[in-house]
C-alpha cells in the first residue's frame, strides 16, 4: 500500500475492506487463529464441566436450579446481537458508516441486556440455593465456565464500544475496517459458546 | 537511521531493547534471557546431581530438593528451552520466508516480556518464601496440599509466560501464512520454517489447555473452589489430563524446530539437497497431528483402564513412524554428500544417534504393560533428557552456533566449540545412558535421597560426574561468547559459504529491514539456486521503494509489568490488605495499556528510497 | 581426524562399563529379576521391546557410521558439488514400512498384556473364595501405608503379608495427595488416586523367593511424588506360603496386646497418656472407619522389618524416631502432635513397641 | 489509481456489489430465522415431558452443532474464500476441542 491516502468513497471502497491491506490481512489470520485457540480454551471448560456435572455434593441439582424461560431469554438476547452485528457488517461493505455504528450500538445494548441477566442469574443460584462456586464441584465447575463466557461478553462489549467511540469523528477508513470486521468475529464466536452452553449446561442439565 | 544506532549511549541501548519491535532484537533478547535461564536451570541440575551422588546426603533437604527438581524442569522447559528456540525462530524465520518483519511486530514484544516478567515471577519464588515443589507437573492432589505460596508463584508465573508463548506461536502463524516472498510457496519454505509453523499450531492448540489446567488449580488454591477436592465432587485426575494434553504437544513443539534446524544445517555442511523435502515436511505435519493423540501414555499407572491404555499406547507408537522417516532422511542426505565438520555439523551428526536412543526408549514407554514398570522411575528420566538434550539442547546449540554470523555479525570460535561439544557430549551419556539401569533397579524419581545398599550408589556416583563434564562444556561456550564479543571478527554475506537458504543472501547481521527488495524465489533453497546460476544475489521481485517500518513501543513492557503487578496481589490477597488494591492497580495498567494501543493511531514511518541508495553507496553492509 | 576417532570409541566402552554395572541391582528390588507373573509378562515385554529397539539403533548407526566416514569432505574435493538428490520413493517406502512391521510384533503382545494385567473382577465377584484370591485393601497415606484385609477383618500397616502362588487382588486408594504402590520386584505400579478406587492383581512366586533380602522381604516403594518425605515411603512385602499365611491370619484375628515386663507395662501407660493411642491403633482388628485410622497400626510393631518404613528395626531407631521424627523423615504427619518425651519416657516406650506382636514364636 | 478506472464503470461494479451483498445479506436473515427455529424446538423439545430423555440430549446436540455450523458458513463467512487458513486452524481447534471432552466424559470417572 502506498502511503499516499485517496479519498474513499463508496465507489472505491474494497469489497472486502477487512482485508485490503496487509495489516488488515494479518489481523484478520492473527484472529482466526486466536479463535483456534479460544475453541481449545473453551472445549477444556467444558469437558471439565461434563466430567463433574453430577457432583452436586448434596447440594441442589442442575434440574432443581435451572428454568427454562431464563435461559431462553438469555439466549434469545445473544443470538438477536448477532443478527444485528451481522448488519453492522453488511453496512460496513456498503461504506455506510452511520448505520454501521448504529447496529453496533444495538449489538452491544443486547450484549448488556445478556450479561445483566446473568449477574441476576448468578445471584439467584447464589441467594435461593446456596449454589456458590465453593459449595461443589459442580458449583465450581459451572460458575467457571459460564463466567468466563460472561467475561469475553463483557471484555467484547468494552472492544466494540471503544471502537465505536474512538472512531465515531473519524468515519470508516482501511486502518479500521479490519478493527470492526474481527470484533465482528470475536462477537460471533461468543455466540457460538453460547450455543453450546445453554444445550450442554442449561438443556442437557434440566434433562439431567 | 542505522547509523544512529552505533554511536548510542548504554541507557539508550537499553531503551532501543526495551522499546523494539524488531524481529532481530527480540531474538536477541530471547536469547539473552533463554541462556540465563538455561544456566539457572543447569545450576539447579547440578544442585541435584551433588545430592544423589552419594546415598542418605544431606547436601539439601527433603523440601529444598523438591523445590530445586520443581524449578529445574520447569525453568528448563518453559524458560530455557522455548526461548531459546524461539530466538533462533524469530532470528531466522522471517529471513527464511523473504520477509521484511513479521506479522505483528508489537505482539512479537508483547510475547518477549510476558515470558520474561512470568519468569521472573516464578523465580523470585526463590527469596519469597520458596519455590513451588510439587514438580514440574504440579499435580492436583499435592499442589492444592503444598503449603505456602510456592506452587502458587508456579501456577500464576507460568500463566503469564505462557500467554506470551501463545502470542508468540500466533505470531510465527500469522507471519508464515502471510508474509512469504513472492514464489516462496509452501513446498519451497525451508524445514525450519515449516517446523516453526508446526510447532506454533501445537502451541495454539496446546497452552489453552494448560492455561485451564493453571486457572482450576489456581481456583482451588486461591478462591476455595472445589474442582479437586474429593470431599465435595471433584476429580484430580482431570487435572492431569489438561496438563498432559498441554504436555505432550509440548514435547514436540520442542523437539520439532530443533528438527528443523538439523534439516537447515546437514544439507549446508553436506553440500547436498535435503533428502525427501516433501516427506520430511509430510512427517513433520504428521508428528504434530498424532501429538494430540497420545497423552494418556503419561497416565498409563493412572487406572484409565485396559481400553483406554491400549489405544493411546498403540497410537503413541505410531509417532515412531515418521520420526523414522525424518532419522533415515536425514542420513541419506549425508549419504553422497561431501561434509564439512563444522561445530554445528558435528552437534547435528551427533545429534542422530543420540536422539534415536532416546525415541526408542519412549517407544519401550508407550508399551502400556511395561511401562507400569518405568513410570516414574529413572528410567523415564533417562529417556526424556536423551530426546531433550541428544534433541532440543543439541539442537539449540547446534542452530545458536549456526546463525551466530545472522545474529551477531561474529562467528563463535571452532577450536572452543568443539572442545564444548566433547566435553558435553561425554558428559551427557555418562549422566544419562546409566539412568535407564537405575530405574529399572527399582529408584523411583523424584526422590531427594536414597538408602545405601539397594544398588543405586555406583551408578548415581557416575551419572553426578557425567552432569561436571557437561557444566565445563557450558563454561567453555560462556568463555567463548564472551571471547568472541570481544574479540571476534566481523563476517560478511554467507560466512559458511555453503549457505542455501534466504537468511545467508543478505549481510550478517542483516539491516533493520532485512530485505532491500523482497527476493523472488523460483525453487526449494533459493539461495543455491542462484549460486548454481553463477548469480551471487537473488534476484528482487520488486523495484526499489520505500520501506514501511513499524514504530518501537514500551508499551508491550508496560502492559506485561501490569500482569507482573497484578499477580503478586492475586496470590497475596488473602495474606495482606494490599493484596486487592495491588491486583486492581496492576489490571489497570496492563488494560490502561492496552487501552492506549488501541485508541492511539500507529501507522509506523518510512525508510525513504534515497536513504537506501545512500546506503549502499556509504558501504555499509 | 585421530581425535574423533578416539572420541567415538569411547560409547561403546561406555556402554559397557555402564552394562556391567546394571548387574549390580538387587533382586529384592530390581525390575530385572522378576519374581511373579506380573512382573514376568512386564519383564518379557521389556526384553522383546529392548530387542527391537537395539536392532533399530543398530541400523541407524551402521549407516551412521558408514555415511559419516564414508563422504567426509577430503582434501582437494573443496570445491565438489555432490548431486543434488531429491529423494528416492522405494527406500523411503521401505523405512515407513520396516518400522510399522516391527511396531505391529510389539504391539500385539502389548494389547495383550494389557487387558490380561486388568483381569480384576474376581475382586466383585460374590463367590470369591478368599482361601484361594485374597483382596488386600491398600491405603497410602503421607509417608506410610496401610494394608487392610478386608475378608478377615485385621489391618496391618508398613509391612505387606501375602500367600505365594496365588492371584492377590488389591484395592488401592489414597487418604491425602496421590501416590502410587510399588513393588518392582513383583510387578508395575498402580497409583493410589484421592478420589477412586484402582484395581490390580499380583502373584508372588513360591520359586523365587530366595530372591528376598536377608531379613526376608521384597521392597516396595511409592512412585508418586508426594511431599518432601516422597524418597523415604517405602514398604516391605513378605510373601508366605499358604499354610504359613493362614497361620498368620488367625494370629492376627487372635492377637491380644499384652505388656509383660514393667517397664513395658509403663509404656503401656505413657501410650495412652501421651495421646498415642488417639491416632495409633494396637489391635489388629482395628474397627474404626478407614478415614479415622490416621497413623499406622502398630500392632504387629515388634516384628516389623523396618522402623517408618526406612530404618534399620531395632531399639535405638525406635527411640531415635519416637524422640525426632522429623530429621528421620521430613514432613511426617506425627511430628509435633504429642509431647517432647523424657529419656526414661522413651526408653518405656521402645520397651513396650518392641513387645507388640502377634505371632506366637 | 482511481483515476485510472471511469465513474461509470465504478458505478456499475459498485451497484453490482451492493446487490450482492443484499443477497447474502438476505441468506443471513434466513439462516438467523432457522437459528431461532432450532432454539425453541431445542427448548421446546426439553421443556415437553412427552420425549424420551434418550432421544433428547443427542437431539439437542445435533441443533447445537448445526446452529453452530450456520454461525460459522454464513456469519462468519467461513464459506468464503479467502479462509483457507482460518478454516483449517479452526477445524484443528475443534479436533483437539472433541479429543478433550471426548476424554473426560470417557475416562476420568470410572
Ligand atoms: C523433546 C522431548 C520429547 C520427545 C521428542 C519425546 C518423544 C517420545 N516420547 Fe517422551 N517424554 C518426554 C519428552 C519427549 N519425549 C518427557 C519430558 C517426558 C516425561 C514427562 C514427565 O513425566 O515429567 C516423556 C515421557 C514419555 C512417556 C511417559 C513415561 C512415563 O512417565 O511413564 C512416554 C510413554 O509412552 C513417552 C514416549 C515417547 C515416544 C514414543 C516418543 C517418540 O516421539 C519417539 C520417536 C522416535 C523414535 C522411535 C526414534 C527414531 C525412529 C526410528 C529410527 C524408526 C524406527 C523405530 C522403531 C520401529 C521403534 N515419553
Ligand atoms: C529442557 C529440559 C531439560 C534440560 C536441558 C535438562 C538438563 C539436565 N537435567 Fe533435567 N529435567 C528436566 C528437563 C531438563 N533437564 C525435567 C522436565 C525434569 C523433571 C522434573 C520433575 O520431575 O518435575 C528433569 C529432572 C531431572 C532429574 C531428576 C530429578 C528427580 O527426579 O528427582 C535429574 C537428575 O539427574 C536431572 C538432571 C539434569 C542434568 C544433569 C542436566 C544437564 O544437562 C544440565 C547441563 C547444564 C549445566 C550443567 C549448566 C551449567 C551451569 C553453569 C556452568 C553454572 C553457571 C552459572 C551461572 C553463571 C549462573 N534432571
Ligand atoms: C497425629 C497422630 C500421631 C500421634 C499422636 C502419634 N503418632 Fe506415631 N505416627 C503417626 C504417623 C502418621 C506415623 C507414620 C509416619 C511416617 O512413616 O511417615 C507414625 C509412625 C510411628 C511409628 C513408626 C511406625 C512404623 O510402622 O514403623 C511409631 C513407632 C510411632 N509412630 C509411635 C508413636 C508413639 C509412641 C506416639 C506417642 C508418643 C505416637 N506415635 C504419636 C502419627 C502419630
Ligand atoms: Cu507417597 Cu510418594
Ligand atoms: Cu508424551
Amino acid at each position: 500500500m502506498a502511503h499516499v491516502e485517496e479519498k474513499l468513497t463508496a465507489e472505491n471502497f474494497p469489497a472486502a475492506p477487512e482485508k485490503a491491506t496487509l495489516e488488515g490481512k494479518n489481523k484478520f489470520v492473527g484472529f482466526w487463529l486466536f479463535l483456534g485457540g479460544e475453541t481449545v480454551l473453551f472445549a477444556s471448560l467444558f469437558a471439565t464441566f461434563l466430567a463433574l456435572r453430577n457432583s452436586n455434593a448434596g447440594g441442589a441439582t442442575t434440574q432443581e436450579m435451572f428454568e427454562l424461560p431464563l435461559t431462553f431469554a438469555a439466549t434469545m438476547l445473544l443470538l438477536f446481537s448477532s443478527i444485528t452485528s451481522v448488519y453492522a457488517m453488511y453496512h460496513m461493505k456498503n461504506y455506510s458508516f452511520g448505520k454501521m455504528q448504529l447496529w453496533l450500538g444495538i449489538t452491544v445494548l443486547l450484549g448488556l441486556g445478556f450479561l445483566i441477566l446473568e449477574i441476576y442469574e448468578f445471584y439467584h443460584y447464589v441467594h435461593a440455593f446456596e449454589f456458590t462456586i465453593q459449595s461443589s464441584a459442580l458449583g465450581s465447575a459451572f460458575y467457571v465456565l459460564v463466567g468466563t463466557h460472561g467475561l469475553h461478553v463483557a471484555f467484547g462489549l468494552c472492544w466494540i464500544t471503544t471502537l465505536i467511540v474512538r472512531n465515531s469523528k473519524r468515519g470508516l477508513s482501511l486502518y479500521n475496517a479490519p478493527k470492526y470486521y474481527v470484533a465482528s468475529l470475536y462477537w460471533h464466536f461468543i455466540d457460538v459458546v453460547w450455543v453450546f452452553i445453554f444445550t450442554v449446561v442449561y438443556l442437557m442439565g434440566m434433562v439431567g | 537511521m542505522s547509523t544512529l544506532t552505533q554511536k548510542k549511549g548504554a541507557g539508550a541501548v537499553i531503551w532501543d531493547y526495551l522499546t523494539t519491535v524488531d524481529h532481530k532484537k527480540i531474538a536477541i533478547l530471547y536469547l539473552i534471557a533463554g541462556g540465563f535461564f538455561f544456566l539457572l536451570g543447569g545450576l539447579e541440575a547440578l544442585i541435584i546431581r551433588i545430592q544423589l551422588a552419594i546415598p542418605n546426603n544431606d547436601f539439601v533437604t527433603a523440601g529444598f530438593y523438591n523445590e530445586v527438581m520443581t524449578m529445574h524442569g520447569t525453568t528448563m522447559i518453559f524458560l530455557a528451552a522455548m526461548p531459546l528456540l524461539f530466538a533462533l525462530m524469530n532470528a531466522v524465520v522471517p529471513l527464511q520466508i523473504g520477509a521484511r518483519d513479521v506479522s505483528f511486530p508489537f505482539l512479537n514484544s508483547l510475547g518477549f516480556w510476558l515470558f520474561f516478567f512470568g519468569g521472573v515471577f516464578l523465580n523470585l519464588s526463590w527469596f519469597l518464601g520458596g519455590a513451588p515443589d510439587a514438580g514440574w507437573t504440579s499435580y492436583a492432589s499435592l499442589a492444592v496440599e503444598s503449603p505456602g505460596h510456592g506452587v502458587d508463584f508456579y501456577i500464576l508465573g507460568l500463566q503469564v509466560s505462557g500467554l506470551g508463548t501463545l502470542i508468540a506461536g500466533i505470531n510465527f502463524l500469522a507471519t508464515i501464512i502471510n508474509m512469504r516472498a513472492p514464489g516462496m510457496t509452501y513446498m519451497r519454505m525451508p524445514l525450519f520454517t515449516w517446523t516453526t509453523f508446526v510447532a506454533s499450531a501445537l502451541i495454539l492448540f496446546a497452552f489453552p489447555a494448560l492455561t485451564v489446567g493453571l486457572a482450576l488449580l489456581m481456583f482451588d488454591r486461591l478462591f476455595g473452589t472445589a474442582f479437586f477436592d474429593p470431599a465435595l465432587g471433584g476429580n484430580t485426575v482431570i487435572y492431569e489430563h489438561l496438563f498432559w494434553i498441554f504436555g505432550h504437544p509440548e514435547v514436540y513443539i520442542l523437539i520439532l524446530p530443533a528438527f528443523g534446524v538439523f534439516s537447515e544445517i546437514i544439507p549446508v555442511f553436506a553440500r547436498k539437497r535435503l533428502f525427501g523435502y516433501s516427506s520430511m515436511v509430510f512427517a513433520t505435519v504428521l508428528i504434530g497431528f498424532l501429538g494430540f493423540m497420545v497423552w494418556a501414555h503419561h497416565m498409563f499407572t493412572t487406572g484409565l483402564g485396559p481400553i483406554a491404555n491400549a489405544i493411546f499406547a498403540v497410537a503413541t507408537m505410531a509417532i515412531a513412524v515418521p520420526t523414522g522417516i525424518k532419522v533415515f532422511n536425514w542420513l541419506f542426505t549425508i549419504w553422497g554428500g561431501s561434509i564439512k565438520f563444522t561445530s554445528p555439523m558435528i552437534w547435528a551428526v551427533s545429534f542422530i544417534p543420540s536422539f534415536v536412543m532416546g525415541g526408542v526408549t519412549g517407544v519401550q514407554l508407550a508399551a502400556a504393560p511395561a511401562d507400569y514398570q518405568f513410570h516414574d522411575t529413572y528410567f523415564v528420566v533417562a529417556h526424556f533428557h536423551y530426546v531433550i538434550i541428544g534433541g532440543v539442547v543439541f539442537g539449540i546449540l547446534a542452530g545458536s552456533i549456526y546463525w551466530w554470523p545472522t545474529m551477531f555479525g561474529k562467528m563463535l570460535d571452532e577450536v572452543m566449540n568443539k572442545i564444548t561439544f566433547v566435553l558435553f557430549f561425554i558428559g551427557f551419556h555418562l549422566t544419562f545412558f546409566i539412568q535407564h539401569f537405575i530405574g529399572l533397579n527399582g529408584l523411583p524419581r523424584r526422590v531427594f535421597t536414597y538408602l545405601p545398599g539397594q544398588g543405586f550408589d555406583t551408578s548415581n556416583f557416575i551419572s553426578s560426574i557425567g552432569a561436571f563434564l557437561m557444566a565445563a562444556g557450558t563454561i567453555v561456550l560462556l568463555i567463548n561468547i564472551i571471547y568472541t564479543s570481544i574479540k571476534g571478527e566481523k563476517v560478511g554475506t554467507d560466512p559458511w559459504g555453503d549457505g542455501r537458504t534466504l537468511e545467508w543472501a543478505i549481510s550478517s547481521p542483516p539491516p533493520e529491514y532485512n530485505f532491500k527488495q523482497t527476493p523472488l524465489i523460483r525453487g526449494l533453497d533459493p539461495l543455491w539456486i542462484e549460486k548454481m546460476e553463477g548469480k551471487k544475489e537473488m534476484t528482487p521481485a520488486e523495484p526499489l521503494a520505500d520501506i514501511h517500518m513499524p514504530n518501537g513501543s514500551i508499551l508491550p513492557f508496560i502492559v506485561s509489568l501490569g500482569l507482573f503487578i497484578a499477580v503478586f496481589g492475586l496470590m497475596y490477597r488473602e495474606d495482606y490488605g494490599w493484596g486487592l488494591p495491588v491486583i486492581i492497580v496492576g489490571f489497570l495498567i496492563t488494560f490502561g495499556a492496552m487501552f492506549f494501543r488501541s485508541i492511539l493511531d500507529d501507522h509506523g514511518y518510512h525508510i525513504h528510497k534515497e536513504d537506501l541508495i545512500d546506503e549502499d553507496k556509504g558501504g555499509r553492509a | 581426524m585421530r581425535k574423533r576417532l578416539t572420541k567415538w570409541r569411547l560409547i561403546p566402552l561406555l556402554a559397557v562399563l555402564t552394562l556391567v554395572l546394571a548387574g549390580c541391582g538387587e533382586p529384592f528390588l530390581s525390575t530385572l529379576q522378576p519374581a511373579g507373573e506380573v512382573a514376568d509378562i512386564q519383564y518379557d515385554l521389556m526384553v522383546l521391546s529392548t530387542l527391537i529397539m537395539v536392532v533399530v539403533i543398530a541400523v541407524v548407526v551402521v549407516i551412521f557410521i558408514y555415511v559419516v566416514l564414508r563422504f567426509r569432505r577430503r582434501k582437494g574435493e573443496e570445491n565438489n558439488i555432490p548431486v543434488q538428490v531429491e529423494g528416492n520413493h522405494k527406500l523411503e517406502i521401505i523405512w515407513t514400512v520396516i518400522p510399522i512391521l516391527l511396531l505391529i510384533v510389539l504391539t500385539v503382545p502389548v494389547v495383550t498384556a494389557t487387558f490380561k494385567l486388568a483381569e480384576v473382577d474376581a475382586i466383585e465377584d460374590e463367590n470369591r473364595k478368599p482361601e484361594e484370591a485374597i483382596v488386600v485393601n491398600v491405603k497410602a497415606n503421607l509417608y506410610w501405608w496401610e494394608f487392610e484385609y478386608p475378608d478377615y477383618g485385621i489391618v496391618t500397616s508398613q509391612d505387606l503379608i501375602v500367600p505365594t502362588d496365588e492371584k492377590v487382588y488389591f484395592n488401592l486408594i489414597s487418604s491425602d495427595v496421590k501416590h502410587s504402590f510399588w513393588i518392582p520386584a513383583i510387578g508395575g505400579k498402580m497409583d493410589t488416586n484421592t478420589e477412586n478406587v484402582n484395581k490390580m492383581w499380583l502373584e508372588f512366586d513360591s520359586d523365587r523367593m530366595d530372591q528376598v533380602d536377608p531379613t526376608g522381604y521384597f521392597y516396595g516403594k511409592c512412585a508418586e511424588l508426594c511431599g518432601p518425605s516422597h524418597g523415604l515411603m517405602d514398604f516391605k512385602v513378605k510373601p508366605l506360603p499358604r499354610a504359613e499365611f493362614d497361620q498368620w491370619i488367625s494370629d492376627m484375628e487372635g492377637a491380644k496386646v499384652v505388656a509383660t515386663s514393667d517397664v513395658a507395662k509403663q509404656g503401656e501407660q505413657l501410650f495412652e497418656e501421651k495421646g498415642c493411642i488417639a491416632c495409633h491403633a494396637v489391635s489388629p482388628t482395628d474397627e474404626r472407619p478407614a478415614a479415622a485410622r490416621t497413623a499406622p497400626n502398630l500392632a504387629t510393631f515388634g516384628e516389623r522389618a523396618r522402623v517408618a518404613g526406612i530404618l534399620e528395626h531395632n531399639e535405638e531407631n525406635v527411640r531415635a524416631w519416637l524422640n525426632d521424627p522429623e530429621t528421620l523423615k521430613p514432613g511426617n504427619k506425627m511430628t509435633g502432635t504429642y509431647p517432647k518425651l523424657s529419656d526414661q519416657e522413651l526408653d518405656a516406650l521402645t520397651e513396650y513397641l518392641m513387645e507388640l506382636k502377634v505371632s506366637n514364636k | 489509481m482511481a483515476k485510472g478506472h471511469n465513474s461509470a464503470t465504478q458505478n456499475i461494479d459498485l451497484i453490482y456489489r451492493r446487490k450482492k451483498n443484499a443477497e447474502e445479506m438476505k441468506h443471513q436473515v434466513v439462516s438467523f430465522a432457522m437459528m431461532i427455529f432450532f432454539t425453541i424446538v431445542a427448548f421446546v423439545a426439553v421443556g415437553y415431558e412427552g420425549i424420551g430423555e434418550w432421544f433428547k440430549v443427542p437431539f439437542i446436540l445435533l441443533l447445537a452443532v448445526v446452529q453452530v455450523i450456520f454461525q460459522l458458513y454464513y456469519f462468519m463467512h467461513m464459506s468464503h474464500k479467502g479462509h483457507e487458513a482460518p478454516k483449517f486452524f479452526l477445524f484443528s481447534g475443534v479436533f483437539v476441542a472433541v479429543l478433550t471432552v471426548l476424554a473426560l466424559v470417557t475416562i476420568s470417572w470410572w
